[in-house]
């Protein structure tokens, strides 16, 4: 009767274990992907996009997010925009210390 | 002009700089006085018209009124649209330096501004400044964050550690303007002043080309002048007061106990080393406090400073 | 109030209604710390984002110095850590308690295999002179690759990074010793198993991090 | 005005369907949360929120106390340009350990942990918060963070301002630094986890009936501030971890003697340090909305506006943090945006006060001193926003910066403001606290006294900071003098002001009348539990048909709807519940 709530989901052990291997070959792809030397903004971008995915399979299949109630999952993307926000605003600052005085 | 707040603002000696400010200052004293009053009115007006008359007076069910929220929502927005043009452009203002303007080097450390000009000539806490011209500071810090503040132009920059940022401005009448430090700097942060001193411009020239090249005269003299000029005078007296440092009388070949316990004669290299790098060998009895001259002052200098530094006693 | 725990298990606190209003609870404000959490770290990644945008350079030469083979093989370790505390859970959702168990010895055990090999990186590093602030002092070979003026910054924010990392690691190791033997008492069971639940989402977050820092610190190429 | 009187009818429910109790606090308590568990161990120990939330007001007000004695101080030593009576490293402490504590020990704390820790879960009809051993714990750590702080006294003290800013605060070379950032570090983690459980508490712990559209004004105060707090708080733990670092180590990532950069570390602060000003502001709004609507008996106007701006401010005071650095030398973009967001946080705030006033509005008002306080407060913060506006604003910002315009302003937001309205609370939630009613006329001289005192410090200091008098000056130059010593009046005639409170406040424990359950004959939730409450708030599981502020409706029919007469688990009760937890809750559903 618990496991009908959402709260109680009992992930299968092969659902599982497919995620940890999943993981395990995005790990080895980012590091064959980084010894192939791409050009500049793409290495970061590619190494990033695998990360995020890495990211999403652990939070979404690990932490239980895919579930769960919305509000947990709201939670994260909210912290995710608030981390870049601050990120960004403070390289509006960084990135353009030597500039001229923006015109508008 | 002759507006409600000018009684705030301290005089306006650079109109260039600081008109726009004032204008503004007042503009947004102005009207926020208006929306106080208003807001204070209702309020008191209220509180006295409704007073409770008994404990079983009845309130109508008010729940909100979209017009007049609406209303107090869109005023003030459009409001403070303005008051951002117009900082904006007093801002855009102070950034943008006249292509003519004249250039001098300022440098801040604890607690003193040190003012270079472009023929060699040096002071210490004085800028001296033509009348009528654009004058542009070139700023840097040699220890901490510090901030040059000149209230009588509206015209404020933090001074920082290896980087340089600028203020300009300029000033239409001769005399004195009162400079300020205003980010903390430690202990004789509230001495860290100074003066902007505005000459014609006839005046100005010759005191430049009399200063030229910077301290003149015997080594000793010139010793005597790089401790005015270096600012060691904020920390060390010549007369034997005790100041922030030890003082300079007596100094030579004295017995110094340091902070670690040892006793040390007080000699060439030491004194070299203590204005270079002070934070080796404490003063017993000190903070370290003093900002170390490397880079500031070269070998010669430091040889005048203790010639002069031996004469004292 | 006397009778009031005539209807409450014995594992509800008395101000909640029943046990699932406790765990959606205890989940909830795990969630909300985990927030808190990404913040923390958000600091240093805005410190690392900061730094790499000013001189690249930097990070791509001084990423040389980091093993990429251990960093992945640490990566592979906390994945692997991060799989079993989630078979954790399932193991308490499923009353089997010896499978509880051993997965959480087995994570422990990842756990420590990843602080030994960082504490062989660090020591490494210590050995070439690349250390942190104020004991930077490069061994002569390391300072002619290394010779950005701002190497020292680059590590300084390595160390704070891995170390800060490393200190949740500690804790969480900590957390799960405590889970050990609690489960050994045979405290959890499929009606309450919260402390598992939410110590496995701090677990994971730490997964997550690394799962950034990783390419971050050491696939600079 | 006539279509102010415009009403709605949709919120008047017929309690009669229901098979609810009325249910009615008892005049004379016999058993409270004061006599339950008797002795210190049992304090010191406990997890009753409300016991803990008293322990918070006594440490804040000692911490106040103590605060405003450096205030009283630093003002006694500008009496006179020169030295007065202390030196100037000593006044470098005292400034510094008077706006460290008053910020961190004082105003972060004091509404939500203290007030807030009471009130939040009686107004939620809930026994307890979420975590009520977290809550207890994080008594602790704000008591440990305070200890760290008093050995950074015993090492040398600090002297960098409560800003910390490199590389001033990186090279001093005082151990004191070291203790007082650990303090502010630990200190965080007791924000953060009072914020995190009252985020939980209100998600999960509202009695049936308590839908998002009932809930009072100040549980919506809480819930911003609480999301201000976890999403900030952690920043500024890292940034005090990597100053003291910086301290210690020479990492280099904020020192520019070592190649780093001190405006990154201004950015780093002030992300916390702008949005924590709104943690220390947003609970009072809370405050004074359950006030205005007690004290005049009516229904507060504009519930959403009210309640949503809350929300807006602590989303917008995000984006503005960088209005503290227009003179610091960050890029000209940044400081543009910065100036331009910075004014948008005026509008909801200025939604807040004008749906206040309107709330007047043919209500029935009395003056009593919690009301008082609230028109303290409207005068008081009105002027301190203004003024925030006008730093906000960039060219006038360049020549205010850093000077006593500054100081002013801020003591108006947050004396003015927060403390102020922690002060209408306390006054509010004192018969409810402590069941015993405050010397009235007493009180509103201390109110007086603190009005015009405060106005005579600060008032001058507007002025001098125009004529450009920089803050944090051990010495002045004379033209100041006049302004400095009518200051320093002042504050000693606010030094009176807050002698009397302590007065008859304890007078008040000691001697002070009963209270009885509702002294205001307020609606809210909190009030329909005996004075002091119980242990567990209320006898009865609350199930709650009426909004907070239905005042348009007589007691006896309010009153009558608002408890069952048994335990929650009755089945009787979960019927009331989900036939009235209309869009509710979580806590209804088996
Ligand atoms: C409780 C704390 C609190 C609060 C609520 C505020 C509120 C505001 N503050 Fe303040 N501030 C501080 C605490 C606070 N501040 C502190 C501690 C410092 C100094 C830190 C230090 O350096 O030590 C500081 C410094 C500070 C600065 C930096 C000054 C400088 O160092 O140069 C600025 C600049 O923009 C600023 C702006 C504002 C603004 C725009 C608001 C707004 O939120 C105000 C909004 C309110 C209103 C506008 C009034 C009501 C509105 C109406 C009646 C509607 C009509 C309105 C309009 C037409 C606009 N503040
Ligand atoms: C909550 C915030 C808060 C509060 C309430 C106050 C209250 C006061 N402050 Fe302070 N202040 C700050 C926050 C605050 N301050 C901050 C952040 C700074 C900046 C620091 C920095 O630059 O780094 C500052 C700086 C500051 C300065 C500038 C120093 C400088 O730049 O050189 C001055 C100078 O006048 C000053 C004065 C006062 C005075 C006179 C009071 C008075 O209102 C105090 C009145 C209180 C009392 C006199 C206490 C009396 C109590 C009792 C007797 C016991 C009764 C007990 C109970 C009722 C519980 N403060
Ligand atoms: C910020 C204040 C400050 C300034 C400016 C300053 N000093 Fe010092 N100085 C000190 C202090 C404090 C000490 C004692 C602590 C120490 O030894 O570092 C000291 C120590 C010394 C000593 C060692 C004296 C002794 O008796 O042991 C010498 C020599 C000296 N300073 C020379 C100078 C010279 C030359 C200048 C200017 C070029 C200068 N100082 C500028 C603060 C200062
Ligand atoms: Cu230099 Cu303050
Ligand atoms: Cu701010």
């Amino acid at each position: 009767m618990m496991s009908e709530h959402h709260g109680h989901h009992v992930a299968s052990a092969k659902q599982l274990w497919g995620i940890g291997i999943a993981l395990l070959i995005l790990t080895v792809l980012t590091v064959t992907v980084a010894g192939l030397g791409l050009p500049s903004p793409f290495d970061i971008l590619m190494a990033m996009t695998i990360a995020l995915t890495k990211a999403f399979l652990v939070a979404a299949f690990f932490m239980g997010l895919y579930w769960d109630t919305k509000f947990n999952s709201m939670l994260l993307i909210g912290a995710l925009a608030f981390f870049i926000l601050m990120v960004s605003i403070t390289l509006l600052d960084t990135l353009y210390r030597d500039d001229v005085v923006p015109s508008f | 002009m002759g507006r409600l707040f000018d009684f705030m603002l301290p005089e306006n000696k650079s109109p260039l700089t600081a008109d726009s400010t004032d204008l503004l200052f007042n503009f947004i004293n102005e009207t926020s006085l208006v929306i106080f009053l208003g807001v204070i009115f209702a309020m008191t007006y209220f509180a006295i018209r409704y007073r409770r008359k008994s404990e079983d007076d009845k309130t109508p069910l008010i729940t909100h009124n979209n017009t007049l929220e609406i209303t107090w929502s869109v005023i003030p927005l459009l409001l403070t649209f303005v008051v951002f043009g117009l900082g904006y452009s007093g801002w855009l203002n102070l950034k943008t330096v006249p292509n003519d303007a004249y250039e001098i080097q300022v440098t801040g450390f604890k607690w003193s501004w040190n003012i270079n000009y472009e023929n060699g000539a040096q002071t210490i806490n004085e800028i001296h400044v033509p009348k009528g011209v654009p004058i542009k500071l070139v700023m840097t810090s040699s220890d901490v964050l510090h901030s040059f503040f000149v209230p009588e132009y509206r015209v404020k920059h933090d001074v920082i550690p290896n980087r340089y940022t600028y203020v300009w401005f300029q000033p239409e009448e001769t005399g004195e303007s009162q400079i300020f430090c205003t980010e903390y700097c430690g202990s004789s942060h509230s001495n860290m002043l100074a003066k902007v001193i505005v000459h014609e411009p006839e005046d100005f020239q010759t005191w430049l080309d009399e200063n030229a090249g910077g301290p003149t005269g015997s080594p000793i003299e010139q010793g005597q002048q790089l401790v005015t000029l270096q600012g060691c005078q904020a920390c060390h007296s010549v007369d034997g007061t005790e100041i922030i440092g030890p003082s300079f009388k007596g100094i030579w070949n004295r017995e110094r106990k340091l902070a670690d316990g040892n006793t040390i004669i007080i000699d060439e290299n030491y004194i070299r080393e203590s204005i270079l790098y002070p934070g080796e060998k404490i003063a017993e009895g000190y903070q370290n406090v003093m900002s170390p001259y490397e880079g500031r002052i070269n070998d010669e200098e430091i040889t005048k400073i203790i010639e002069y530094l031996k004469t004292i006693d | 109030m006397a009778n009031h725990s005539a209807t409450h298990p014995k594992h509800v606190h008395h101000h909640f209604v029943d046990s699932n209003q406790q765990f959606e609870s205890a989940k909830l404000g795990m969630w909300v710390f985990l927030v808190n959490e990404i913040l923390f770290f958000g600091g240093l990644f805005c410190a690392y984002i900061v730094f790499r945008a000013w001189y690249p350079e930097l990070f791509t030469q001084a990423a040389l110095e980091l093993n990429t083979f251990w960093g992945a093989v640490n990566t592979v370790v906390l994945i692997g850590s991060s799989l079993t505390v989630a078979m954790a859970i399932r193991s308490a959702q499923n009353n089997q308690k010896r499978g509880l168990e051993i997965n959480l010895l087995i994570t422990i055990l990842l756990a420590c295999v990843f602080l030994v090999i960082k504490y062989f990186e660090y020591e490494h590093k210590l050995h070439l002179g690349i250390a942190p602030g104020s004991f930077w002092n490069p061994t002569p070979e390391i300072a002619a690759v290394l010779d950005h003026p701002k190497a020292n910054i680059f590590f300084g924010i390595y160390y704070m990074m891995t170390a800060v990392h490393g200190l949740h690691v500690i804790i969480g190791i900590v957390l799960m010793v405590w889970l050990y033997l609690r489960a050994r008492k045979g405290h959890f069971n499929s009606e309450y198993y919260t402390p598992v639940e939410i110590t496995g989402l701090y677990w994971h977050l730490v997964d997550l991090i690394w799962i950034f820092l990783f390419p971050l610190l050491y696939l600079i190429e | 005005m006539a279509s102010l009187s415009k009403t709605e009818n949709t919120a008047q429910i017929t309690p009669k369907k229901l098979k609810v109790k009325r249910f009615v606090p008892l005049e004379n308590p016999i058993n409270t949360y004061l006599t339950d568990e008797k002795g210190i161990w049992a304090w010191l120990t406990t997890v009753d929120h409300k016991k803990i939330g008293l322990m918070y007001l006594g440490a804040v007000a000692f911490f106040f106390a103590l605060a405003g004695f450096l205030a009283i101080a630093l003002r006694t030593e500008l009496w006179t340009p020169a030295k007065t009576f202390i030196e100037a490293d000593t006044y470098n402490q005292l400034f510094t350990l008077h706006g460290a504590m008053m910020v961190f020990f004082v105003l972060v704390p004091s509404i939500p942990a203290a007030l807030g820790n009471f009130i939040l879960p009686m107004q939620l009809g809930a026994k307890d918060v979420a975590f009520p051993r977290l809550n207890l714990a994080s008594f602790y750590i704000y008591a440990f963070g305070a200890i760290f702080t008093f050995l950074s006294l015993a090492n040398n003290g600090f002297d960098t301002g409560w800003t910390f800013y490199t590389p001033y605060s990186s090279d001093t070379n005082s151990a004191g630094i070291i203790w007082v950032t650990l303090g502010v570090f630990i200190l965080g983690f007791s924000s953060i986890l009072t914020g995190t459980n009252f985020i939980t508490t209100i998600h999960k712990l509202r009695a049936p009936g308590i839908s998002w559209d009932r809930l009072p004004l100040n549980v919506w105060a809480l819930y911003a501030t609480s999301i201000i707090q976890v999403l900030a708080t952690p920043v500024l733990a890292i940034t005090i971890l990597l100053l003291a670092m910086e301290n210690i180590l020479d990492i280099g990532i904020f020192d520019p003697a070592l190649g780093g950069d001190p405006v990154l570390y201004q950015h780093f602060f002030w992300f916390y340090s702008h949005p924590a000003v709104y943690i220390m502001i947003v609970p009072g709004f809370g405050i004074i909305s359950e006030v205005i609507t007690t004290f005049s008996k009516k229904t507060i106007f504009g519930y959403w506006a009210i309640a949503l701006s809350s929300l807006a401010i602590a989303f917008i005071g995000f984006l503005v943090w960088g209005h503290h650095m227009f003179t610091s030398g960050q890029s000209a973009v940044a400081t543009t945006i910065f100036s331009f967001l910075t004014f948008l946080v005026g509008i909801p705030t200025g939604i807040k006060i004008f749906n206040w006033v309107a709330t007047l509005y043919r209500g029935s008002i009395s003056m009593k001193t919690p009301m008082l306080y609230v028109f303290i407060f409207i005068f008081l913060f009105s002027i301190g926003g203004f003024t925030g506006i006008m730093l906000g604003a960039l060219s006038v910002d360049i020549h205010l910066h850093d000077t006593y315009y500054v100081v002013a302003h801020f003591h108006y937001v947050m004396m003015g403001g927060t403390l102020i309205a922690l002060l209408a609370g306390l006054h509010y939630w004192w018969p409810k606290m402590t069941g015993k009613m405050y010397n009235e006329p007493l009180a509103k001289t201390a109110a007086i006294f603190i009005f015009i005192g405060f106005n005579v410090t600060f008032l001058p200091q507007f002025i001098m900071g125009a004529q450009g008098m920089p803050r944090r000056y051990y010495n002045y130059i004379d033209q100041f003098t006049p302004f400095h010593q009518t200051s320093t009046i002042g504050s000693y005639i606010l030094a009176v002001g807050f002698l009397v409170i302590l007065f008859y406040l304890v007078h008040s424990l000691i001697k002070g009348q009963k209270a009885g359950p509702n002294p205001w004959n307020s609606r809210g939730l909190e009030w329909q539990s005996n004075s002091p409450p119980d242990f567990h708030n209320f006898s009865h599981t609350p199930v709650v048909i009426h909004g907070p502020y239905d005042y348009h409706q007589p007691m006896e029919e309010f009153q009558l709807g608002l408890a069952v007469d048994h335990e929650y688990g009755d089945e009787q009760d979960k019927v009331a519940a989900e036939a009235h937890a209309s869009s509710a809750t979580e806590t209804t559903e088996a």
